[in-house]
């Protein structure tokens, strides 16, 4: 295939898919843990490889604001942020979604002020679920890379026009190095060709852009907005499945369901801990135990469809994410619980708040979540939205 | 799986050692690794932790590595006796040291021991002891081959301080296999 | 820059008319200065207006006020997604256009300073212009940080104990200038010819170019529809405001009134002033003889 | 004059009649300014010396040049009044609508 091997980073691979895209504008303000795609993206546009444009913006307002300038010219643009980053530019996001630019983001998930930490989870992008951007998690750096390319042949396809943000967790996948095959250049050419669209200031056929409208006509631009979104799941999919077959790789779309066929307890996680409950999964298997785990690619859209075929066989349902509503319950668990009650099927489902603040989640807290689940599939009470690994005692209070 | 932890101080490039003992082994080693620093600010002179890991298949367990097989003090003044709990049975500490005698009082088979600063001072003429302790480690572990470890180094420095890097490399791996070691 | 350029008056300015149609106030100084400037500007270029009342009163689907490539930015983003704007034609080999930001005095001296302050640290190639009308008119004339001493906004009501507004204007001008930028200006709309000059070198400057344009508003002011060119006009005849430019790092004063026109007369016209005492007026009349002072001292007077 | 023409506005009837997202042609005008006028500005062509001033300053862009004189866009003249007070000539008069039977 004429494709290389190198050893980098969740966010060097996401650097060099921006790369591999052919970006044309990048504006970035730096944050922990995101700092090294921007780093490689600059030295990239120093060294000529990429030929784009480095606006070094002031905040995460503006690098969002001067995305959406150069796409509202027709330009491919990305940025990249995390945590308070993210939140910073949160008017933007709907701004984007709204006006329908295909901008791509890369988010590292790190844990939001106070208490100030530096570390991952993922409140950041679950409390923006409803900006009106689609969200991926992704699992290890190769699909990091991948989803780079991924996600502007998703955002710019003409049905969907939609901005994606791409989700690594903070250090655990951002700074972890491992093994990440480049595609060639030419077959992401192919793949992705260069953004042509409509939506644009052109000189040609001048546009006015972003405008106001009444009520009597905002709830149709909404209503079309919310189509595009859910049009987007039969696109990812498509996307998913011409990637495999050009690059030999693809991801599964919007879920990814690991030894689930038969499973009667199954997890469903986000992101890269995915890792570690494959490997759970495996030991529990090899001890007999029907358990699966089911990683939720994309929140947005919501794969409804996909968890309720998948989960299909199970008596019991783990929703394991580093998210809490509080005063409530975890956003993922929220969202897979309305799907199932959609459907009109009772099912047992448990929620574990885990990793909140960077904590680690090992393989023991794994196993510990399937006991959870079999004691309750076999009737035993339980609490129903569970945090995992508090540090202390909070019995009887 | 084999997992090793780094110990250095901001700045003497534990992290670089994690980093291209896992390039060498995923690039030129035929096998999956992962390496990670201690996740967290870095600071110059501030302890730091990083790891490496190292199997045959994809590595999919992200988690912290809580047992070792390997523990790698590149500044000594960071080790303490709690490290032998966090050995696997048969793993060991390999600690970068002039004084080894003070090391096997404490224990005979868990410590290894080597004087990495001199090589490195002698070739690089600076106490930059991350790639001496790499080629410590594989004479001890042959986790990979020495060649593949020096392919870890091209890729990971510019040609002239890769050729003095690899010289390093060899030099400590040699010594420590013909148990020259302090 | 020195270059002999083509003065663009009444006569020869195009004939097209780029903003048209709007919804802004009978009067609107606003909207002058944003006609004028996109008449001066021409047909490549790509407008950008934050939240304000240009935007408001020039894009409500279906009535589409702007001829020329338009939209709106964030409050607090038209300089940045003018930098993307100006950085994604750049990347796509688009040739011969300008990008021109125009803002009100809150978008510009308040929620967007910000990002004025990084583009023009970037010197990216885009014309930034402030219509001050000295308060946030399209929420309902609030206090901005352009709202000059003493007048009366909806959150600097005129009482007993207080008089309006307690603070000074920013100097937004000496702001850009401070930044290095490669072209400042001050002008009012009530001299249109002397804002029309320094659009066309705004247009030719490399780099950025910053006008901030003084532009009366009827509604906010309390003031007749028919005399938001006359204000235009005193304001700078009574030195409240004054025409300069900063250019190759230094101040030149582009008009030297002899003699001011009187200060209270201007400001009894306008009912946002007509609560002042003597007092009030005296310490105006003040601190325009300190900036006076100041001006003609060290700034190349013409 | 250049200026935008008036156009017939229908109100979709489909979602996808309405354009993709919040961008349309630009200079679309769907409906006329008339309305807002209490008065009118007339010129009295005998007295105007083409100088412009009044089409300088216009915020509408309502007034035009005809045979090196003026004439305004009733569609959209807003009647502010600007124009008849800086003509040194005295040429523009604003009338209250309905006068004259306009």
């Amino acid at each position: 295939m004429g494709t290389s091997k190198v050893f980098v980073s969740g966010n060097e691979a996401a650097a060099i898919g921006v790369k591999l895209a052919r970006a044309h504008v990048i504006s970035a303000y730096p944050i922990t843990p995101q700092t090294v795609v921007v780093e490689r993206l600059s030295e990239m546009v120093e060294a000529g490889e990429l030929k784009a444009e480095f606006i070094h913006v002031e905040s995460e307002h503006s690098a969002m604001s001067a995305a959406m300038g150069a796409s509202a010219v027709g330009a491919r643009a990305f940025t990249a942020t995390s945590s308070q980053g993210l939140l910073y530019m949160a008017e933007c996001l709907h701004y984007a979604s709204g006006g329908r630019f295909p901008i791509v983001m890369m988010n590292a998930n790190r844990s939001l002020a106070l208490p100030w930490s530096i570390y991952g989870d993922q409140r950041d992008s679950l409390s923006l679920l409803d900006s009106g951007w689609l969200q991926v998690y992704v699992e290890d750096a190769q699909e990091s890379l991948d989803m780079m390319i991924q996600a502007y042949a998703i955002a710019e396809h003409k049905e969907v026009l939609t901005p994606v943000m791409v989700n690594l967790d903070g250090f655990v996948l951002t700074h972890t190095y491992e093994l990440v095959e480049v595609p060639r250049q030419e077959d992401v050419d192919e793949f992705l060709p260069p953004f042509d669209t409509e939506n644009k200031l052109d000189f040609e056929n001048p546009k006015n852009m972003c405008f106001s409208s009444s009520p009597s006509d905002n709830m149709e631009f909404k209503y079309q907005q919310h189509k595009a979104a859910l049009k987007a799941s039969e696109v990812i999919k498509k996307v998913d499945q011409s990637y495999r077959e050009k690059f030999g790789r693809g991801y599964g779309g919007l879920v990814d369901g690991y030894r689930c066929d038969d499973a009667e307890i199954i997890l469903i996680t986000l992101g890269s801990i995915t890792g570690t409950c494959r490997v759970v999964v495996d030991e529990l298997r090899s001890q007999g135990k029907k358990v699966g785990v089911l990683k939720i690619r994309f929140m947005r859209p919501f794969p409804e469809k996909e968890i309720l075929d998948i989960t299909r066989g199970a008596k019991v349902i783990g929703v394991l994410e580093k998210d809490i509503s509080f005063g409530y319950e975890g956003t993922v668990y929220t969202n897979v619980n309305s799907a199932l009650i959609k459907s009109g099927r009772i099912i047992k489902s448990y929620n574990f708040i885990a990793g909140l603040g960077g904590r680690d989640i090992s393989r023991e807290d794994i196993k510990y979540m399937y006991e959870y689940l079999e004691q309750a599939a076999s009737g035993a009470e339980k609490e129903c939205v569970k945090f995992i690994n508090l540090g202390v005692d909070t019995d009887g209070e | 799986m084999i997992e090793i932890r780094w110990h250095g101080r901001g700045g003497q490039g534990s992290f670089t050692a994690s980093r291209i003992l896992g390039a060498a082994a995923s690039l030129y080693g035929n096998k999956y690794s992962l390496a990670f620093p201690s996740f967290g600010p870095e600071r110059r002179g501030a302890p730091i932790t990083a790891f490496t890991k190292i199997d045959d298949t994809k590595i999919r367990d992200r988690s912290e590595i809580k047992h070792c097989d390997y523990i790698v003090v590149l500044d000594e003044t960071l080790f303490t006796p709690s490290f032998f709990q966090d050995l696997k049975p048969g793993g060991r500490i390999l600690i970068n040291t002039a004084w080894g005698e003070r090391y096997k009082e404490i224990s005979q088979d868990l410590i290894v021991t080597f004087d990495a600063e001199a090589i490195a001072q002698e070739i690089l003429g600076k106490p930059v002891t991350n790639t001496a302790m790499i080629g410590a480690l594989l004479g001890i572990s042959e986790i990979i081959p020495i060649e593949a470890g020096a392919e870890g180094i091209n890729n990971e420095f510019s040609p002239i301080l890769a050729e003095k890097n690899i010289r390093v490399l060899k030099k400590a791996y040699e010594m420590i296999k013909g148990g020259g070691y302090a | 820059m020195g270059n002999e350029t083509k003065k663009i008056n009444a006569r020869n300015i195009t004939d097209k008319e780029f903003f048209y149609g709007h919804k802004g106030c009978a009067g609107c100084g606003g909207s002058l200065a944003v006609r004028l400037a996109l008449k001066v500007l021409g047909e490549r270029t790509y407008t950008v207006l934050p939240a304000g009342c240009m935007s408001a009163v020039g894009f409500v689907y279906p009535q589409l006020c702007f001829s020329t490539n338009a939209m709106i930015s964030t409050f607090a983003g038209t300089a940045s997604m003018l930098s993307g704007i100006a950085a994604g034609a750049r990347a796509l080999g688009i040739k011969d256009f300008h990008a021109v930001g125009i803002a009100g005095d809150g978008g510009t001296a308040d929620i967007g300073i910000q990002a004025l302050s990084g583009a023009i640290d970037r010197n990216e190639q885009i014309i930034y212009i402030c219509y001050d009308n000295e308060a946030y008119m399209n929420t309902g004339i609030q206090k901005s940080g352009l709202t000059p001493f003493g007048a009366r906004t909806t959150t600097t009501p005129a009482g007993q104990n207080i008089h309006g507004s307690i603070t000074q204007k920013k100097n937004m001008f000496e702001i850009a200038a401070a930044h290095g930028i490669s072209y400042a200006a001050t002008a009012s709309i009530g001299y249109a010819q002397d804002f029309m000059n320094k659009l066309v070198k705004a247009k030719e400057v490399k780099g950025t170019s910053y006008i901030h344009v003084y532009a009366p508003c009827p509604t906010g002011w309390g003031t007749p529809e028919d005399i938001t060119v006359e204000l235009g006009k005193e304001v700078v005849d009574t030195g409240l405001w004054y025409l300069a430019e900063y250019e190759n790092g230094s101040f030149k004063l582009n008009k030297n009134p002899e003699e001011f026109l009187p200060v209270e007369e201007f400001l009894r016209k306008q009912g946002r002033f007509r609560h002042l005492d003597e007092k009030d007026i005296a310490q105006i009349i003040e601190s325009r003889d300190k900036k006076w002072e100041y001006i003609r001292k060290n700034w190349e007077v013409a | 004059m250049h200026k935008p023409e008036l156009k017939q506005y229908e109100k979709p009837k489909h979602i996808n009649d309405y354009p993709c997202g919040p961008a349309a042609l630009a200079g679309t005008l769907v409906a006329k300014n008339a309305g807002w006028r209490t008065k009118r500005p007339i010129i009295h062509k005998e007295k105007c010396a083409g100088c412009y001033l009044c089409y300088l300053y216009c915020p509408e862009g309502t007034i035009f040049k005809e045979d090196k004189k003026i004439n305004f866009d009733y569609d959209f003249c807003k009647g502010c009044g600007i124009c008849s007070k800086v003509c040194a000539h005295k040429a523009i008069e604003m009338i209250k609508e309905g006068e004259n039977g306009n």
